[in-house]
């Protein structure tokens, strides 16, 4: 899933317009498709991703963050996720952003650290797991088809 | 490219006028759904046309589209590599990259006969009963790893790579793209490209690499494969990486065959028959880790042309939406290699 | 503008299926439809309204609170908003509730109480230059006519 | 309704043929898009028709409809009363609440001359240039305010109804219409509730209101109004309550014209002397706030049918997203008025 609410929301409101209008008949019909862009635009003022979407991803970094400061040893250099003020999708990246270059640092260095690896991994998984609890089932054949699908 | 088709009728003729020496008129254009990348149109001149063709195809590569910005060149000598050989693909006619001309890289081919299969498409237009068209899949895929290219246009593509350079080459071209298309921070794919640099495998030879060696890249009619279509991701490398590529779950509709055509044991088989060379398994769990992060880099390439180039078709974010699926993929993969 | 957003993220979608879908011409256009509506399914879990709306709403409702206790002798069965513990719809909607009940028990009151009238007109007036900063240009010739407003 | 047309026309014919007492094929159905409650048909039917009208209008009120569940008693006895009066409409043929008929509170009337000119469109079709229809848009309100209703089959709707409660009924009735459509608090509502039971005047008479007159809600042909449609908010009251309702900003598409039609000044001049009433003051103030207070609670029916009512018509949460600026004014005019 994207990153950027506002510019999700704009991209749905331009494949509407550019894509969707010139192939609808009927007044009524290209209609309603005005007024799905219309509600997107008042969405892109009022809305966003949810506390409660977000606030699960923050959790898993600061539950990192302190698996982290209980490995004996771990040198100073180690990059890690900082402690977290707020609930935002910048404080998400920022503490994905750390991780990232924690991986990097441990693929760099000669001896590995067995602590690390796994509480990389179980924050990857928890990551993981919650991006996929909150996605839609697929739905490519009808986008691609431009039908239902049967099955 | 919305809304240009008259504009891209008149400069096509006038192009082609100038390439043939002659006034060309085309008809009957028609653009084709497929296809998430280059736009693909229909189009017919009058004859004798391009070497007594007149059903051509022409594929622009958009200045916001889903890799760009494009280069027509190594699609056009991939084609002209394999004509004439066992590898069936449309005959290419020309190409530029010069944007003046059509507003936008492009080349011309021929109109192959057939029809495409869509890999999600589980209703209908299964072609796959008889295994004939599995076998061909195969087939071909051996042929165009044997193939001699240092010949051909494409061994300009292939500076300083080596049998031992060419996985670290593979992850290095799309570590860029990871780095050039995400829109957040993907911890996942620094563990991924930490092991892949650490488990890189030497290839057994350096062959023709399609790139998306998969179901719905072909055409076929009548149970016959009638041309490899798609070569837009065409490199030189490991021919373990189509392989990979070709046998990633997405493809396989839910069924035990690669690309929902062929058993893996077979696929292997006919592959091994064809270059010579046995399908290793380090190679294939390399380049299998290899094909996800790539497809992990092609949807976040979805995500970075729908938010950032203005790239407004709704699949871009659909195939943002399977970015978390292909890393949990990953981290099954690497759960199961340690 | 509507309360809750999982039900609007709903109705854009049936109006997509029901209305726009039977009269769009076309796989790709179609497909183009199907893309929106698998977009709104994933918008549906993982967005909601922002922080940054709900919190200005919630901001005003506390003000009036505190407004409110400023009144000397305002009687103690007058409605009147609680202190917040959280930013959420449910905690405007409870607030706003408060506040109606308010009104409705100053309108039955003998003797006016001037302070009363000020802070809830504060209130409400802050509220509705909220909402109106929060709402997107309207577009009901689009909506009406099926085609773009030429002024 | 959606998608049962067939089903309909069956339904609809079985029900004519029943209503003539002779074999009834519908044809040339035609659904209209105007209208953001009652769902409306064009139909024909073979000669003779019903008293010699071939060409129909039926109109449905679903049942998920913004302000469902309907009857359609009212609009038929509205349309009755003012069948050979000075009021233009179209004949009424038949109705029926009895949802097994055709599945939604019904009826037939005749098919007006005339096309319908939607308030927000500022592009063209604009008929007001010379004042005509401006002029018969005040002289027939006047008219349907003047008639005598008590012999009529609305009568049965003003039981109990008085000169001095008419104001505080049709504020009971907008306070229950908020009460059953609001999907969140809205103190300004309350604040106007209590101002509206404060003030509320003595009606000058008691007189058939259509509720919803204005600009968008009448045929008009050759400069002239051939029908005033869109009865379905008809009741007893105030003729005050029209006026205030067609004299709102959101008609005047941006003009110093009434429902984009006629000067304030010249609308209530001719209303007086169609009626012998003057306009008071008074009234109309009342009337202008409970018209706002009107319109906000007809934009939460909106969101209250997408939300609640499976009614998926992109407008019903665009009429949502205008409680606030309503709301607005309905301040702005309080503070006016203290």
């Amino acid at each position: 899933m994207n990153n950027s609410f506002p510019r999700l929301i704009d991209g749905m409101i331009e494949a509407l317009r550019q894509n969707v209008l010139p192939a609808t008949e009927g007044e009524f019909a290209r209609g309603q498709v005005f007024g799905v862009i219309f509600l997107l635009k008042n969405l892109r003022l009022r809305a966003g991703w949810s506390t409660a979407f977000l606030g699960e991803q923050l959790a898993a970094l600061d539950e990192l963050r302190l698996s982290l400061e209980q490995i004996d040893g771990l040198s100073a250099d180690a990059p890690r996720p900082a402690k977290l003020a707020e609930v935002t999708e910048q404080a998400r990246d920022a503490g994905d952003a750390q991780v990232c270059a924690l991986i990097d640092w441990h693929a760099a260095q000669g001896t590995k650290i067995p602590a690390v690896e796994r509480a990389v991994d179980a924050y990857l998984h928890r990551q993981l797991r919650h991006e996929l609890s909150t996605s839609a089932k697929p739905m490519f054949a009808e986008i691609s088809l431009g039908k239902e699908r049967s099955t | 490219m919305s809304g240009g088709l008259p504009d891209l009728t008149a400069r096509f003729d006038a192009h082609v006028t100038k390439l043939l020496g002659r006034p060309v008129t085309s008809r009957g254009w028609k653009q084709y759904p497929s296809g998430f990348s280059w736009s693909t149109y229909g189009v017919s001149i009058e004859a004798p046309g391009f070497d007594g063709v007149t059903e051509l195809v022409l594929r622009l590569g958009p200045p916001n589209g889903l890799f760009a910005p494009y280069s027509a060149a190594p699609q056009f000598e991939a084609l002209k590599a394999v004509e004439g050989t066992a590898v069936p693909a449309p005959r290419a006619f020309a190409w530029s990259d010069d944007e003046s001309i059509l507003g936008a890289p492009f080349f011309v081919a021929e109109k192959s006969p057939g029809v495409t299969v869509i890999p999600w498409d589980a209703d209908d237009r299964s072609p796959r009963s008889d295994g004939a068209i599995g076998q061909q899949f195969a087939d071909i895929l051996g042929e165009l790893h044997a193939l001699d290219w240092t010949r051909t246009g494409l061994a300009r593509f292939g500076e300083g790579l080596t049998r031992q350079n060419a996985a670290a080459r593979a992850v290095d071209e799309w570590e860029r793209g990871y780095r050039r298309w995400a829109t957040r921070p993907h911890p996942m794919m620094h563990k991924v490209l930490a092991w892949l640099r650490a488990h890189a495998p030497v290839a057994p030879r350096l062959s023709i690499v399609h790139g998306d060696y998969r179901l719905g890249n072909f055409l076929e009619q009548d149970g016959r494969i009638t041309a490899i279509l798609d070569w837009e991701l065409v490199r030189l490398g490991d021919p373990h990486e189509d392989l990979g590529w070709s046998c990633l779950p997405q493809y396989r509709g839910g069924t035990e065959l690669m690309s929902q055509l062929i058993s893996r044991d077979e696929l292997y088989a006919r592959h091994e028959a064809k270059t010579g060379l046995p399908v290793q398994p380090e190679s294939m769990h390399f380049y299998t880790i290899f094909s996800l992060l790539k497809l992990a880099a092609v949807h976040m390439a979805g995500a970075h042309a729908f938010e950032h180039k203005g790239f407004f078709d709704m699949r871009m974010p659909a195939m943002a939406t399977q970015i978390a699926p292909v890393l949990r993929q990953l981290e099954k993969a690497l759960e199961a290699a340690s």
